[in-house]
């Protein structure tokens, strides 16, 4: 599992970073989170420990007060979601981001924004339908009307799209079938395996998200708390208690 | 209370209009200093007290602003050069005590009630608007404290039976009057009327539709339109349709500009154009250009027409004066102003006494000429001895063409089409 | 939390006393009249600014509430003009009884209006009573027989300073606090339920629907009041007076800046904007307006949960947190934190 | 992924033969797409039932309807009894009907305890108590559930303020606040917590063991389902595939291609 | 006959100039959410500009959109920048109240400027065409006005449809936080959105010069027509606001034609009444829009 975790610097390093919603308080009280080339890596914790205001302010949503990003050696503190992407970072986030109003494919040529290549827009297109048949069959759908899973789906293959370096998912299986759940976790998997494709994520679906990741923080009152392979963290007692609901 | 501006104008008190705010109220009550030019006249140690809410800011300030000119002007002719209200052996210094309404019914009631009770004002000079006058003359009515003023035109004022309300200025019924006279005389046989359907406009067009009938002409259409209305056509492609001699257009200096546009549009061709508000304006010919050429307006007073009396004189003498005077030529508003507190002046006089109901009485009796036209007020306190005025723009020029007393050229009927000018 | 309600408690004592001296200010007047403590027209201004307190109320209890922002309310204050104007003028009826006849009118339009455009969502209620509004304006014109048309109603005077403040102080109390009342009862907690999420209100068991109509009814009713005691203090309506855009405009500001959907915002908000526009204008004359277009755009923007916003939550408005950064000490507000009690 | 089947060995409290909910034939257009055909179904009294299916067979399209905020097209409806087909949402909410949002809705700009407060039963209100303050023992109630919820420090957060996983437990309060006869939730377990999914669990049990509640689940949470339910009901394409025990679900082959996924790597999909 | 012809082409030239004239609120509406109730005011700018190129250096009317569009374009880029860019998260009263107060100070600001005297600019083209020997008339003003109308909302549609920036404009209208994700500089966009709004909005104010007079209050009733369209046709939709401007104008028009008397109160009134009862029974207006179902 954790085949090619050890070499190389990190390709995204959060150091000790602080971060909140207003300006006299913290959320985010000294995150330490680093993602290696071609690693999963999952963050699990309780609800409103702060996972996902970590990844806002990844991506430039609300300001880092403290501490640095780095990302391929490049300080990204602070960066703007547009140039956050032109670095090759995608974000899937946790509450909806579709244009409701567009057809699947114009929402993925969205996803493309900045490509001016019309060619490759049209190749990643076909790359994402084979990823997802469901999307191809509806390409033509507006996707306001198509469901929940429908919709995430679309999200994570529009965040693929850009062909980053490195994807954030937050709760990719949140409201997906078992199926679905099982296919995207393999696919996030296999894209990682063939393309190198690294990935942060967080999951509430810890014990799936573990098992296929390389390592794990667990994330507790804005601090992480604990760290380790996705194996060890599965089988340590102390997190399965706390937070994977273990028997 | 409110901190409504306040002003205290005397005979030294000439120059633009000093502002203060709610700390001088005490000015008002403080007799003003005499300053030397004024030792030459006999000293009148009494002292009559006028109040007027008028607009200084708000949606009238410009027409507050002539008003309180043209009241300055009879003030400082009548403490300076008059020598103060002659009243049997006594004379009389005049003070006037102004507030600012701000254009607003609230504040004008508001301010009136003021005038009456706090500043124990002998009586009031009007306000500007027919609205305005409107609801303040009821605060006069029911403090019995005469009202007289030059500037609502609006027939509701005097229907309602008040005994305190004076207007010396021409109502809106008889707006039209000269000029659909001049025009039947012409030959003119049919006429169209439309009107912006608010109280004052409303007045004008009743008027006109009485005026036409009693001068032997058939009135084929009569329409009305809201206030700010942006788009006439509709109106003029029915009177085109009917073919009428004469069009009588009733509202804002807009409409007017409204009415010259949308007829050159549709080839519209009436015989004569009279629009209430606008051509009299010495802007409206150089806005419009020569469409504006053969346009008819009523008008309540011109400095060119021929009225004339024993104070200001010719309406030219009273122009010259009060241009020395502000620095501008006198709109008809400010005329009206200074003949309303002249007015007043008058019938005090007469009344021999300052005492209310003798000087109401001498009011209703008063009949007499002035720079601004007869004044001689019914017994709803309309002044129904003066006629209005028609002006008429001949190569971009406003000339008098009616009544025929004051007329300086004659009317031009009918005017050319459209196509033909 | 123990500071906040002594601060509760020291307001409502306040409003008290402040409501007694309101109430014994025009004693003077029939006491001694020739001492002009107490003045007509100071009784005049303030039973103004009552009744801009108690159209507030109405239409905060309403829109500020419910959240439909109801940008055409003038319609009803309008109706109750009329209605009073047309059964006292035309019918001969007592002004009491046509006060409260235009109110009926202005509740039953409600009624119909009320069904039929609550149903919109948003801007486009707004844009429908806006609508409204300036249809019933232009139909007030239209029916000449009944309403004089452009050239309006002349009302008999009647003008008697000190009943017309009591009536407009003691109606604006019971007003604010029949709201203060509701606002504590699950019909007031449910009507901003409908605000924040109507669908999700009306299936957690909220008839929405007969709620939005009562609250809308009962505002408009009371603003009828209010239309008919202006018609008859100002002895004279037409539809351009009465059916005045800025009347709406200037009830919005006035709650926006006390503090929307708030009790006391509108009381706050009305008496300190009348207090400010009057300073405004005495000081900036020609550019009065352009000022107060300044402020009140300033006010919004940086203030938007109003006066009583930034007394109740300095958090809530950039200028609270200003203020706190720079004065505050006192109170802390208890702040949130993530929950991590995973086991006993 | 069979697992031991908690509720099948658990009695059933109170079940009757009369449905509590029962829909007929029920079917939903949206303007071509059939999102529910001809489904028929029923809820007892006193169980706990699962409705799971692929992504878009028309789940919330199902509850959206059984809560009358959508109508259907085609069919009845029943509950208690009553033919609540042409209801108003609140209409059946005084009946005893609560149900938690996929989307979630919550009164953002109200604090966690009004919310609450707010989501109390109205069928059981007067018109006089409506116009009352709320009572002590209302309060008492709703601060028992948010601290059940482990939502005590936000009690006075704004709810919007509120991180997606507390504002999924919130929607829970709100729906178990007004004490409903039968309580629809829709994937109220998604992006909770798991430790805080198995307090979940244990109180749905409880409420059902104890107080006789009736439940219906959406989940894609296949431990959570097979723990708690005991009959499931399979959704695809807006049309019955299959009902019955967890068990018997589980192990039939059409539910595992259109849902679970075969355990061994099959290539579609991804 | 000829005057219910008459009619009907007067109606269908105020409608083409209403559609023009309310593209630019409608757009900023559905891409930012802000109701722009100074929209009548940046009209009256436009015009007052007009006025001055005739006025003081004779130029045609029409000719001036050649400095107002610019002109209108970097004063709407800047107020956006300033102004806009803070109102637009908030709740729509929000907007509603600042852009009002945006719109008094306009006014009052012009007042002071150009005193409240209304003005007219002259054209060569006043005056009007007759078909064949029937009293019926066409315009000459109104109906350049009309044509170019047409040819600005073509242009305009081409824009949002084909160019990025079009696209882009879209995609922000309808989620802004996805918009953001995929790089979109949202802060960006909506400046262009605005300064292209307002620069179109001043074009209507050089296109409707020539009928009407010009004066600083202008702006209010035009804002609540704008208003009355946009609700009634849907959001930034350009065919729903050519329908949509022409439906009023011909039942304002075919009303005040045919109804004697109170006939032009009577078609402002059935406008305003079409309206609520359009939304009563299609809110989402009557040709959806770009927040709503968008036609390709
Ligand atoms: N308003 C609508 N208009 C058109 N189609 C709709 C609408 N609502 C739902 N649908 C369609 O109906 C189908 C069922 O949707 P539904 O939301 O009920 O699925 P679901 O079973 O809840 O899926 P999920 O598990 O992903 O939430 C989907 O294919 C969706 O596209
Ligand atoms: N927009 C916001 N404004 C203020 N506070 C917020 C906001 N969003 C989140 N918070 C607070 O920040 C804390 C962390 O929220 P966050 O969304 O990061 O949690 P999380 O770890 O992602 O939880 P979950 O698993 O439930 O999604 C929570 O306590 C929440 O109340
Ligand atoms: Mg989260
Ligand atoms: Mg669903």
């Amino acid at each position: 599992m954790t085949m090619d975790s050890n070499n190389g610097r990190p390709l995204l390093e959060i150091q000790d970073v602080y971060s909140g919603y207003r300006t006299d308080f913290d959320i985010l009280k000294g995150v330490n989170i680093h993602v290696k080339p071609g690693e999963i890596v999952c963050v699990i914790g309780p609800n409103g420990a702060g996972k996902s205001t970590v990844f806002k302010a990844l991506y430039g949503f609300i300001t880092v007060r403290q501490g640095r990003v780095l990302f391929d050696d490049r300080d990204i503190t602070n960066i703007r979601p547009q140039d956050a992407l032109k670095s090759g970072i995608t974000i899937v986030p946790q509450l909806r981001s579709v244009f409701p109003q567009m057809t699947v494919k114009e929402n993925l040529e969205m996803g493309m924004y900045l490509e001016r290549d019309k060619k490759r827009i049209n190749r990643q297109i076909d790359y994402i339908f084979d990823l997802f048949p469901r999307l191809a069959e509806r390409a033509k759908q507006k996707v306001g009307t198509m469901s929940g899973g429908e919709q995430r789906m679309l999200e994570i293959g529009r965040a693929l799209m850009w062909e980053p370096k490195l994807v954030l998912m937050d709760e990719p299986s949140a409201g997906l079938a078992p199926l679905i759940t099982k296919s995207i976790f393999r696919g996030i998997k296999q894209l990682n395996q063939q393309i190198g494709l690294t990935v942060l994520m967080i999951e509430q679906n810890a014990r799936q998200g573990l098992e296929i990741s390389d390592r794990g923080y667990v994330l507790e009152l804005g601090r992480n708390s604990y760290e380790g392979t996705g194996q060890e963290l599965l089988h340590n007692s102390e997190v399965r208690r706390a937070f994977l609901g273990g028997h | 209370g409110s901190s409504d501006t306040e002003e205290t104008a005397t005979d030294t008190d000439t120059a633009a209009e000093t502002t203060t705010d709610e700390g001088s109220a005490e000015v008002a009550d403080a007799p003003a200093a005499e300053s030397d030019d004024t030792m030459m006249e006999e000293a009148c140690t009494d002292v009559i007290t006028l109040g007027a809410a008028v607009s200084e800011t708000g949606k009238y300030a410009r027409e507050g602003k002539d008003t309180r000119q043209g009241y300055n002007t009879w003030l400082n002719w009548v403490n300076n050069e008059y020598g103060g209200i002659k009243v049997g052996d006594n004379c009389y210094k005049v003070e006037i005590v102004y507030y600012d309404d701000e254009g607003d019914p609230d504040t004008a009631a508001s301010l009136v009630e003021r005038l009456i009770t706090e500043d124990e004002v002998d009586y009031l000079l009007g306000p500007y608007s027919s609205g305005l006058t409107m609801s303040t003359s009821a605060i006069a009515e029911k403090y019995g404290v005469i009202m007289i003023e030059g500037n609502g035109a609006s027939e509701d004022i005097f229907s309602r039976g008040f005994q305190n309300i004076f207007a010396v200025l021409t109502p809106a019924g008889n707006y039209t009057e000269s000029a659909l006279k001049a025009l039947a005389d012409q030959g003119a046989k049919t006429v169209v009327i439309a009107y912006e359907d608010t109280a004052f406009p409303t007045s004008v067009g009743a008027g006109a539709e009485k005026w036409a009938k009693e001068y032997g002409m058939d009135v084929l259409a009569v329409e009305t339109y809201p206030i700010d209305v942006a788009d006439v056509t509709a109106i003029m492609t029915k009177f085109r349709d009917l073919n009428p001699d004469v069009f009588v257009g009733g509202g804002h200096y807009n409409d007017a500009l409204l009415f010259v546009r949308a007829s050159q549009e549709l080839g519209f061709n009436p015989g004569a154009m009279v629009i209430t508000v606008g051509p009299s304006n010495p802007e409206f010919p150089t806005e419009v250009g020569d469409a504006a050429n053969y346009i008819i307006g009523p008008t309540q007073w011109e400095r060119t027409m021929s009225w004339e009396d024993e104070y200001f004189g010719t309406p030219e003498e009273y122009a010259v004066r009060y241009e020395g005077e502000w620095g501008e030529p006198p709109s008809y508003q400010a005329a009206e102003s200074t003949a309303t507190a002249l007015a007043l002046q008058l019938a005090i006089e007469a009344a021999g006494t300052t005492d209310m109901d003798a000087v109401r009485q001498a009011l209703f009796d008063l009949d007499v000429m002035t720079f601004y036209g007869p004044i001689n007020f019914d017994e709803t306190g309309k002044n129904a001895g003066k006629p209005m005025g028609a002006i008429q723009i001949q190569d971009g020029v406003i000339n008098v063409v009616a009544p025929t007393e004051a007329a300086v050229t004659d009317l031009q009927y009918p005017m050319p089409a459209w196509e033909e000018r | 939390m123990l500071a906040t309600w002594r601060r509760y408690k020291l307001t409502r004592w306040l409003a008290l006393v402040l409501l007694i001296v309101l109430i014994l200010l025009p004693l003077p007047q029939f006491l001694a009249p020739e001492r002009k403590l107490v003045t007509n027209s100071l009784l005049f201004s303030f039973t103004q600014l009552f009744m801009l307190i108690w159209m507030a109320s109405n239409w905060n209890a309403f829109s500020g509430f419910t959240g439909y922002v109801d940008f055409g309310h003038a319609v009803f204050f309008g109706l109750g003009a009329y209605g009073t104007g047309v059964l006292m003028v035309k019918l001969g009826v007592p002004f009491p009884i046509a006060v409260l006849g235009g109110a009926i009118v202005a509740a039953i339009f409600a009624f119909l209006i009320g069904s039929a455009t609550l149903r919109l969502k948003g801007p486009y209620f707004s844009i429908a009573m806006l609508g409204t509004f300036v249809a019933m304006r232009e139909i007030v014109r239209i029916i000449k027989p009944i309403t004089g048309g452009g050239s309006g109603l002349t009302l008999p005077p009647y003008l008697n300073r000190p009943l017309f403040y009591y009536v407009t102080l003691i109606g604006m109390a019971i007003v604010v606090l029949l709201i203060w009342l509701m606002r504590r009862t699950q019909f007031g907690a449910s009507l901003i339920a409908i605000r924040e999420d109507e669908v999700g209100a009306e299936m957690r068991g909220i008839n929405t629907t007969r709620h939005k109509i009562t609250i809308f009814c009962l505002a408009c009713f009371s603003t009828g009041i209010v239309g008919g005691l202006w018609a008859y203090q100002n002895t004279f309506i037409d539809p351009d007076i009465v059916f005045f855009e800025s009347r709406t405009i200037e009830l919005v500001m006035m709650t926006i800046l006390g503090g929307l959907g708030t009790v006391a915002g509108p009381v706050v908000g009305a008496t300190v904007l009348y207090w400010l526009r009057d300073i405004i204008w005495a000081n900036f004359l020609d550019y009065h307006l352009i000022v107060q277009g300044i402020m009140l755009i300033l006010i919004v923007l940086f203030v938007p949960e109003g006066i009583m916003g930034i007394i109740g939550d300095p958090d809530s408005t950039s200028l609270g947190r200003l203020w706190k950064k720079h004065f505050g000490q006192g109170e802390e507000t208890e702040q949130p934190t993530t929950t991590t009690e995973v086991q006993s | 992924m069979t697992v031991a089947l908690h509720s099948a060995e658990s009695p059933s409290p109170a079940r009757t033969d009369q449905p509590l909910l029962e829909g007929r034939g029920v079917s939903k257009f949206f303007g071509g797409l059939a999102a529910l055909t001809d489904v028929d179904f029923q809820v007892y009294r006193g169980e706990v039932m699962g409705l799971i299916g692929p992504n878009g067979s028309g789940k919330t399209t199902l509850f959206d309807c059984l809560s009358c905020v959508q109508r259907v097209s085609q069919g009845e409806i029943h509950f208690k009894g009553t033919d609540i087909t042409k209801f108003k949402p609140y209409q059946v909410a005084h009946l005893g009907l609560a149900r938690t949002f996929q989307v979630i809705r919550v009164y953002r700009k109200l604090t966690v305890l009004e919310n609450m407060l707010l989501s109390l039963q109205w069928g059981n209100l007067t018109m006089r108590n409506k116009f009352r303050p709320n009572s002590a023992e209302t309060e008492a109630r709703a601060r028992q559930l948010i601290d059940f919820l482990l939502l005590k420090r936000v009690t006075d957060e704004k709810a919007g303020n509120l991180s997606g996983g507390q504002q999924r437990l919130l929607e829970i309060g709100m729906a178990l606040m007004p004490d409903p006869d039968l309580l629809l939730l829709d994937e109220a377990t998604s992006g909770v917590n798991p430790t805080l999914i198995e307090e979940i669990k244990s109180r749905i049990r409880i409420l059902n063991e104890e107080q006789g509640k009736t439940f219906l689940l959406i989940e894609h949470n296949v431990q959570f389902i097979s723990d708690l339910c005991s009959r499931v009901f399979v959704l695809n394409y807006g049309e019955k595939l299959a009902e019955g025990t967890p068990d018997e679900i589980m192990n039939n082959q059409e539910v595992i291609e259109a849902y679970f996924g075969a355990e061994a790597g099959d290539d579609d999909g991804f | 006959m000829e005057q219910l012809t008459q009619a009907t082409i007067n109606g269908v030239m105020l409608g083409g100039y209403y559609a023009v004239m309310v593209l630019g609120f409608s757009i900023i509406w559905g891409v930012m959410g802000v109701i722009n109730l100074a929209h009548g005011e940046f009209i009256m700018i436009g015009a007052y500009l007009t006025w001055i190129m005739n006025k003081q250096f004779g130029w045609e009317p029409l000719t001036a959109i050649i400095v107002v569009v610019p002109v209108m374009f970097v004063l709407g880029y800047i107020l956006q920048r300033i102004l806009i860019n803070r109102i637009i998260d908030r709740p729509y009263l929000i907007s509603l109240l600042v852009t009002f107060s945006l719109a008094i100070i306009i006014a009052n600001a012009t007042k002071l400027i150009f005193t409240a005297t209304p003005r007219t600019v002259n054209t060569v083209y006043s005056g009007f065409w007759r078909i064949g020997e029937t009293s019926i008339t066409v315009p000459k003003t109104r109906a350049i006005v009309l044509i170019a109308a047409l040819i600005i909302m073509g242009l305009l549609w081409l824009f949002l449809q084909r160019t990025r920036l079009g696209k882009s404009i879209r995609a922000a209208a309808q989620n802004r936080e996805a918009a953001r994700i995929v790089g979109i500089e949202i802060a960006a966009v909506y400046a262009l959105t605005f300064a292209i709004c307002i620069a179109l909005t001043g074009a209507a104010g050089v296109l409707i010069s020539p009928t009407t007079p010009i004066y600083p209050f202008m702006g209010g009733p035009l804002t609540l027509k704008a208003f009355a369209i946009t609700a009634m046709s849907g959001l930034g939709s350009i065919p729903g606001a050519l329908a949509g401007g022409v439906v009023l104008g011909l039942v304002e028009t075919l009303i005040a034609t045919f109804v004697p008397g109170v006939g032009t109160n009577l078609g402002i009134v059935s406008s305003f009444v079409i309206l609520v009862v359009v939304l009563v029974v299609r809110p989402q207006g009557l040709f959806g829009g770009l927040k709503a179902a968008e036609a390709h």
